[in-house]
């Protein structure tokens, strides 16, 4: 039984490092490309890891860098297990961001500790507010949410595109002829404290804690439930007296709000103002779809998510210093990145795998009737 | 690794100078980011590469990412880091107070936040603007020109706005559309709206940033003329590029360099124009520009470099 | 039996099929531990089995569906190698499958089709396989619309689109996986004339059911599986239906309990008049009028797909009605949410069990609580209350005998009948004032209807108010004390137990008027 | 104001302009909607568009014969389209991520190979528009339809292939009972690993040649990431036509021709924040789903990977 626990629990661990192994077998496939392109491999790769975890900054960079990604992965858990897509997560930021800078911007004078709680609640509901939209949409109108959320996304920019340029421009590009597109700094006691001398700062605990908070939202309350339901089977759901709609609307609503909490400690923690060059990314660094891709490899569990997104930030943050080290294009890092991606997504299948086989076993031992053993039989009939 | 990095920074001769630039396209993007590396080339070429070495992270469009890779520069001793992009402001604010040895510039901005090792640097892109609208309006025969801009912002907008009142000076009968697409990398969308210049009777195009290659083609398949800005184009379509407004930042990153050489880290803004040689009007070999409209434009540089031209008054 | 080799649809015979030591395994289950079945040219060879015994499995695997993991095939003394279904239709085997293999959104010569060669090459040949049907609809007494959409069509006919498409495919060898169980008695009459014609022409047939005397009825042989095992084979003359039980279960059942009588007391639910649509939007109901007493079982019978569903939908809440009332304990509730009519103490047994009453995704303690998921003593200011859920599920699982790993096990890989018991655990331990059961018993093996049916006898001496509705004329007989007939939409009348035969119910049921 | 657009340069410009921007969307969609209706979502269409793109882009550059560019972007669509479905099928990876991937590294790749083989944006001369006799020198009618390059005239005609082969051919049927119910399409001897096999790598090689009609039709040059998210729209575009061949047209048709429309609107001096201009299409397109109340429901098994027994 001990021998079997042993068993057991090594095989666990080795399904939780798997995607660790996915990775790295897609960093070697990255390593041909950078011999072909004349640079080492080994080096390229000690670049990567002094990049993401050298030192205590480019530690805080890769944790700073993990934080929107694991609050809108957090978002994604909560959507995706109540079955509704939300591709918004970039517009969802956006909006976060822009309902907090308008608040921030708004009332420079009061004290950092009644401002920052407020301007995250107002990212919070900025983001929810732009979820909340696609969501109705689905619910009431049967629009499909990836198309509306794509089309959303595309919507939020060009409202930051607005008022950046117009009424929210800091008063002093204002002035100028060339007008850059940013508001004015919000006032410095807003800042969320850092880890001096690092830019860490307290968005990444924030996101920590809400990871747990989202655990137990899901698994833990009536809420969660109800979402985890609808997310599984409509028609059990509304069996079981849960109004359908309803939770459609609250699933990507609350989606939204993550993404809007990480546009807001965005802002608050890293940028102290917003500015855009007109695309999402430039602000959101495509948080909005990396999120997705975290909370995926976290099996959208939201504790799961935590070094899902720790793992995708340091390969982010990483893969800039390859850049600079090795001054290969930042495009070999975003095909590494890809191939990271569908190397680690298609590795689920070997640990789907396993748990069967550990299934099966354990029946096997439970039940005390001795299979016939397949290994042994001639195997006649075609397989 | 990072120690042996710094290890070598240690050892690095005094006379090598060290450049880093972040940027946030390409640095092959015929627009803002390759006008910088070619000015850096050029005075490597000048210097040698052994005395002035350039490093550069381009495709830095995540402002996050570009702050993380300033301060990576600056702790490795670099002498110059340039943040190549108006974006990249509210970083180095931040990051600079902390490395004081090294020499910042940022770009395009005439802020340096007062800081004593910022230097700000930005284009006079409206002359070159001014300059392009004057021989528009000129070889227009509709009497329309369309304006290509990605979003009505920093650079851009000085451009086009300084072409704008070029044309109006010239003829305040011609009509001069502007089209913001709303995005620096739809090619798609930049050659569409070039189109529907042309098909709004535009004969005379122009545009900003590294998406208007799109509108260029589009101009070249319906011949009508471009006038191109921050770097030539005129090798996208040598039969109908006019002019280009050329940036040649060497100007004043040697000025900066001298400055360093001198300990002056930072604290003062500078700009490139007609006048210092920064901007230059590049006229295309392969367009036969008529005599009155090259005279034209030579008298409108003369008129801008000597103050009796005011771009916006 | 004619002699010729083919079969009058141009097919060749197959006059020996014999699987040998087959074996398959699931993660955690058995299915298959080396079972040998055989089956020949026009005799009728029936499998028997509880719930989860390895019936389905077998077939599959003899139908390429599942490679064994050990076993051999042999086809008319040679062995065969069936690695796919491409392989068994080849052979001349067909199967109509426990759960139809249709494609809803297609229409029945598409269906049908699907797969074949067309006559125009790569563009489709719908007219020829039209008229192709039509053939063999004449020749097997299939009665079905080429041109039809298969979600239009009623279970039965849906059935026989099954069957032509194994025809038409020319199967020799036809698997019939419990196609009895969703038809009613005039629809498993005729079925069965269909099964006697294709015997008498050669055909073989492999026969799964649950009910003993169908199989008495049909089959020649009968073999019976238990847990993966094969018990053995017998031939019909002298099987009864305690024999076969028996070997089924390893036991003699017969857990039959006698049925008090229970005075009417107080009306419990009345509808009034009460008209709904389905959800194709025609009229499903209409005008029913009915009334429930406490204490007593009203059975519901009727031909499924004669608005049964829509009946027991508008008591719970899940249909709007589009006129007529709905009266709970003198309270008129038309209208309500499901949510408000579970708090009245109503519960509800849905017919597909799957869909409708159990989240397969979610562990079976999460299911036993999914009608009160938000009420104490499960939750308590939204939030969960694990220990009490836990001890719950595990008084369940016990009080109910329900076969299962754990309560953390997903649903979805317990075996039908264990599903069954979830569903009534949770519905039966709420102690319900009402309960609408529907089809509470379709598909389980004699053991476990046995077990519902005790427990819904339970309940109405408790003073519950039921409504059973079911297909299955015996199980209503069994248990009800008045009958309701519904025919398309409307209530042909309500007879008392005592006064109810099968050939009146079977009458009331096919929509003739007393 | 609105009396500008009335004038027949504007109405002709914006018909012409959304025929010819709706290309690479219908290629791109059509081989999607293929993809949809199998059961399986590949989110990496801008990824094989871009590698198309390039692929069309260089070959046409270096060999000087666009028709073996396309062929080009063809192969090396299919290429990613079959790695898509060895992913997707084989491995069973859940689709929306894989795909991501897949954008990922073709917007990497594509780039990565311009950069080392190209080095700077050049332009080539790509499909030129055709002239028809007659035809092409009609007033209005000829502007609007009788101007265009093979490649445009091309994506209206696989609209058409498309929706004859979903509902006239063995095939469409096959595809369609693989995306509905794979276990009874598997039960009568349809390989759905075959089928979807299929239809993924025709959606690749549908994707290369919507990069390819951008690369060397519509603009004749690459630059990095110059799709720049037309290949999300595209997707999009096959949810707002319910996963029919000739409603996705509409849907591409109605997007890019509002697209040109608010080119107009600023082109127009229209006093309109030009932000609010370009977000038109979006706006619209949502609201044209909202007012036409869709019932339509998406393939059964869309996004689920098909094993036997599950
Ligand atoms: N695809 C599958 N994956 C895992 N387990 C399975 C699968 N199919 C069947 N089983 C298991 O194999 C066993 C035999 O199932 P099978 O379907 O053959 O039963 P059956 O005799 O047909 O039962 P029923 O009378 O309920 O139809 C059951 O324990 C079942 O849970
Ligand atoms: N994918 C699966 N994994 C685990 N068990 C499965 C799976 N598919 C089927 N089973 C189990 O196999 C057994 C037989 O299933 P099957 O689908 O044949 O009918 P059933 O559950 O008896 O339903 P019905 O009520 O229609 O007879 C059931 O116990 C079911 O739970
Ligand atoms: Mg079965
Ligand atoms: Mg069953």
């Amino acid at each position: 039984m001990e021998k079997w626990l042993r068993s057991e629990s090594v095989s666990k661990l080795a399904d939780a490092l798997l995607p660790v192994f996915a990775a790295l077998a897609a960093l070697a496939v990255g390593a041909l490309m950078l011999l072909v392109l004349g640079a080492n491999p080994f080096e390229a790769f000690g670049a990567l890891l002094d990049g993401a975890f050298g030192s205590a900054n480019s530690l805080a960079d890769t944790v700073v860098k993990a934080t929107p990604l694991l609050l809108i992965g957090l978002g994604i858990c909560i959507s995706f297990r109540g079955n509704v897509i939300n591709i918004g997560g970039e517009g969802q930021m956006i909006i976060g961001a822009l309902l907090a800078t308008a608040l921030g911007l708004a009332f420079p004078d009061w004290p950092g500790i009644v401002m920052i709680p407020l301007a995250m609640l107002a990212g919070f509901v900025g983001g929810a507010f732009w979820g909340g939209i696609p969501g109705a949409l689905k619910a009431y109108f049967n629009v499909n949410e990836i198309l509306s959320t794509i089309m959303m996304n595309a919507i939020a920019v060009q409202l930051m595109n607005f008022l950046l340029s117009g009424p929210m421009i800091d008063p002093v590009q204002a002035a100028k002829a060339s007008q850059i597109p940013q508001t004015a700094r919000l006032s410095t006691s807003f800042d969320l404290p850092r880890l001096i001398p690092t830019r860490l700062h307290l968005g990444a605990g924030i996101a920590v804690l809400l990871a747990i908070l989202v655990y137990i939202l899901l698994w833990r309350t009536t809420i969660g439930y109800r979402i985890r339901a609808v997310g599984q089977n409509r028609f059990a759901s509304r069996y079981a007296g849960i109004d359908v709609k309803r939770q459609i609307v609250l699933a990507l609503l609350l989606s939204g709000a993550f993404a809007g909490l990480a546009g807001a400690i965005q802002v608050f923690g890293i940028n102290h103002r917003m500015i855009t060059d007109g695309s999402a990314t430039g602000f959101t660094g495509n948080a909005g779809f990396n999120g997705i891709v975290a909370a995926l490899f976290g099996q959208l569990n939201p504790i799961g998510t935590i070094p899902a997104a720790f793992f995708f930030g340091a390969l982010l943050v990483g893969a800039n210093k390859l850049q600079r080290v090795m001054q290969v294009p930042s495009a070999l890092i975003t095909t590494i990145n890809g191939l990271v991606v569908v190397f680690v997504v298609s590795s689920e299948k070997w640990r789907k795998t396993r748990e069967q086989k550990r299934l099966t076993d354990m029946m096997a031992e439970i039940d005390g009737d001795p299979p016939p053993n397949p290994e042994k039989a001639v195997k006649e009939v075609g397989s | 690794g990072g120690a042996e990095n710094e290890a070598t920074v240690v050892e690095v001769p005094a006379d090598i100078f060290k450049v880093a630039v972040v940027m946030p396209s390409a640095i092959n993007d015929l627009a803002f980011s390759q006008s910088m590396y070619d000015a850096l080339l050029a005075i490597q070429a000048d210097t040698g590469a052994d005395s002035f070495e350039i490093v550069y992270s381009e495709g830095m469009f995540i402002v996050d990412d570009a702050a993380a890779a300033i301060r990576d520069y600056a702790s490795q001793g670099f002498d110059l880091v340039i943040a190549h992009g108006s974006q990249y402001g509210s970083s180095l604010q931040e990051i600079a107070p902390d490395f004081l040895e090294t020499s910042f510039a940022w770009g395009t901005t005439v802020d340096t936040f007062g800081l004593p090792n910022i230097f700000a640097y930005e284009a006079r892109a409206e002359e070159g603007g001014y300059v392009n609208g004057v021989m528009a309006t000129m070889l227009s025969e509709s009497a329309v020109i369309g304006v290509v801009g990605p979003i009505e912002t920093g650079d851009a907008k000085l451009y086009v706005d300084g072409f704008a009142v070029g044309a109006a000076a010239t003829d305040a009968g011609t009509e001069v559309n502007t089209n913001w697409i709303g995005s620096f990398s739809d090619v798609a969308l930049a050659s569409e709206a070039a189109q529907t210049h042309i098909g709004a009777g535009a004969d005379v195009l122009t545009g900003t940033a590294q998406m208007v290659v799109g509108a260029i083609g589009a101009a070249e398949e319906n011949g009508a003329l471009w006038f191109g800005t921050q770097s030539s184009q005129s090798s996208l379509a040598p039969s109908i590029v006019v002019a280009n407004q050329v940036y040649r930042w060497e100007v004043v990153l040697e000025d900066m360099i001298d400055l360093i050489h001198g300990g002056t880290y930072g604290g003062q803004s500078f700009e490139i124009t007609l006048a210092n040689g920064g901007l230059v009007i590049e006229f295309n070999g392969d367009y036969a520009l008529p005599a009155d409209v090259q005279s034209a434009a030579d008298a409108t540089i003369a008129g801008i470099i000597d103050g009796s031209i005011s771009v916006f008054p | 039996m004619s002699d010729s080799q083919l079969l009058p649809t141009g097919q060749k015979k197959i006059n020996h099929l014999e699987m040998i030591e087959i074996s398959k395994f699931f993660p955690g289950v058995i299915a298959n531990n080396r079972v040998n079945f055989d089956v020949k040219a026009g005799e009728v060879h029936a499998l028997l089995g509880e719930n989860g015994a390895g019936k389905s499995t077998l077939m599959k695997v003899l139908y390429g569906l599942y490679p064994p993991e050990e076993g051999a095939i042999k086809l008319d003394g040679e062995q065969v190698v069936i690695g796919s279904p491409v392989d068994s239709i080849g052979l001349g085997i067909g199967m109509i499958h426990q759960h139809f293999m249709l494609v809803e959104s297609l229409t029945v010569a598409e269906n049908v089709a699907l797969g074949l060669a067309s006559t125009r090459g790569p563009l489709t040949d719908l007219d020829i396989v039209s008229q192709r049907i039509q053939e063999l609809s004449e020749i097997y007494g299939l009665q079905v619309d080429p041109k039809a959409l298969i979600w239009q069509l009623s279970v039965g006919q849906q059935q026989r689109v099954e069957i032509i498409k194994a025809l038409y495919r020319g199967a020799a060898l036809l698997i019939l996986d419990e196609p009895t169980a969703v038809l009613t008695p005039q629809e498993v009459d005729e079925f069965f004339l269909t099964m006697r014609k294709m015997m008498d022409d050669g055909h073989a047939l492999i026969f799964i059911s649950h009910k003993l005397h169908e199989v008495l009825d049909i089959s020649h042989r009968i073999s019976v599986l238990r847990d993966g095992h094969m018990i053995g084979t017998i031939p019909v003359e002298g099987a009864t239906k305690e024999k076969l039980a028996e070997m089924m279960v390893g036991r003699e059942i017969g857990l039959k309990k006698e049925r008090v009588s229970n005075e009417k007391s107080e009306k419990k639910l009345i509808l009034k008049n009460i008209s709904a649509q389905s959800d194709r939007g025609t009229p499903a109901l209409k005008g029913i009028d009915l009334e429930v007493y406490s204490g007593e079982i009203l059975g519901v019978a009727g031909v499924s797909g004669n608005g049964q569903k829509e009946l027991a939908e508008v008591i719970t809440g899940l249909r709007n009605v589009t006129s007529g009332q709905v009266v709970l304990e003198d309270e008129d509730v038309t209208g309500l949410s499901p949510k408000e009519l579970i708090n009245r103490s109503l519960s509800y047994i849905p017919e597909e069990r799957m869909r409708d009453g159990m989240i397969k995704e979610f562990t079976v303690a999460e299911n036993l609580i999914l009608r009160e998921y938000d009420q104490l003593p499960f939750a308590n200011n939204g939030f969960l209350n694990l220990k009490n859920i836990s001890t719950h599920s595990d008084e369940m699982i016990k009080s109910f005998n329900v076969k299962t790993p754990s309560q953390e096990t997903t649903v979805k890989s317990l075996s039908g009948g264990n599903i069954q018991k979830l569903v009534l655990a949770r519905e039966l331990f709420r102690k319900p004032r009402t309960l609408i059961a529907a089809q509470p018993t379709r598909g389980l093996d004699i053991g476990a209807m046995e077990y519902v049916h005790l427990r819904l006898l339970e309940q109405r001496e408790e003073g519950t108010a039921t409504i059973l509705i079911s297909e299955d004329l015996d199980e209503i007989l069994a248990l009800s004390d008045r009958i309701a007939v519904i025919f398309e939409g409307e209530i042909m009348g309500i007879i008392d137990r005592e006064e109810a035969t099968t050939e009146r119910l079977g009458l009331m049921m096919a929509g003739v008027v007393e | 104001m609105i009396e500008k657009f009335f004038t027949e340069a504007v109405l002709v410009g914006i018909i012409a302009s959304g025929i010819r921007l709706a290309t690479p969307y219908l290629y791109a969609s059509i081989g999607e909607t293929f993809g949809q209706r199998s059961g399986v979502l590949n989110l990496g269409v801008e990824g094989q568009m871009l590698l198309g793109a390039f692929a069309a882009f260089y070959v046409s550059l270096t060999t000087g014969n666009l028709w073996f560019g396309l062929l080009a972007a063809m192969l090396t669509g299919l290429i990613m389209g079959l790695g898509m479905a060895f992913v997707s099928i084989n491995l069973q990876a859940v689709q929306g991520i894989s795909g991501i991937g897949f954008y990922l590294f073709g917007l990497g790749l594509s780039d990565l190979l311009f950069q080392k083989l190209m080095g700077t944006v050049v332009t080539v001369s790509g499909f030129r528009p055709i002239y028809f006799p007659v035809l092409s020198d009609l007033p209005i009618v000829g502007q609007i339809f009788f101007n265009h390059n093979i490649l445009v005239y091309g994506a209206y005609a696989m609209v058409f292939v498309a929706w004859f082969v979903l509902n006239k051919t063995t095939l469409g049927l096959k595809i369609k009972a693989v995306g509905e119910s794979p276990e009874a399409a598997d039960s009568l001897g349809v390989s759905v690993s075959k089928i979807r096999y299929l239809t993924i790598s025709f959606g690749g090689m549908m994707s290369g040649i919507a990069g390819a009609s951008l690369s060397i039709a519509l603009l004749n040059v690459f630059q990095q990431n110059m799709t720049s998210g037309l290949g999300f729209i595209a997707v999009a575009l096959v949810y707002f036509g319910g996963w029919r061949p000739i409603a996705v047209m509409g849907g591409a048709l109605l997007f890019s021709m509002v697209n040109s429309l608010q080119l107009w609107v600023q082109v127009l001096n229209i006093p309109i924040p030009s932000d609010f201009a370009v977000m038109m299409p979006y706006v619209l397109t949502i609201i044209a789903l909202v007012v036409t109340v869709q019932r339509v429901r998406p393939p059964s098994a869309l996004t689920k990977p098909f094993e036997r027994g599950h």
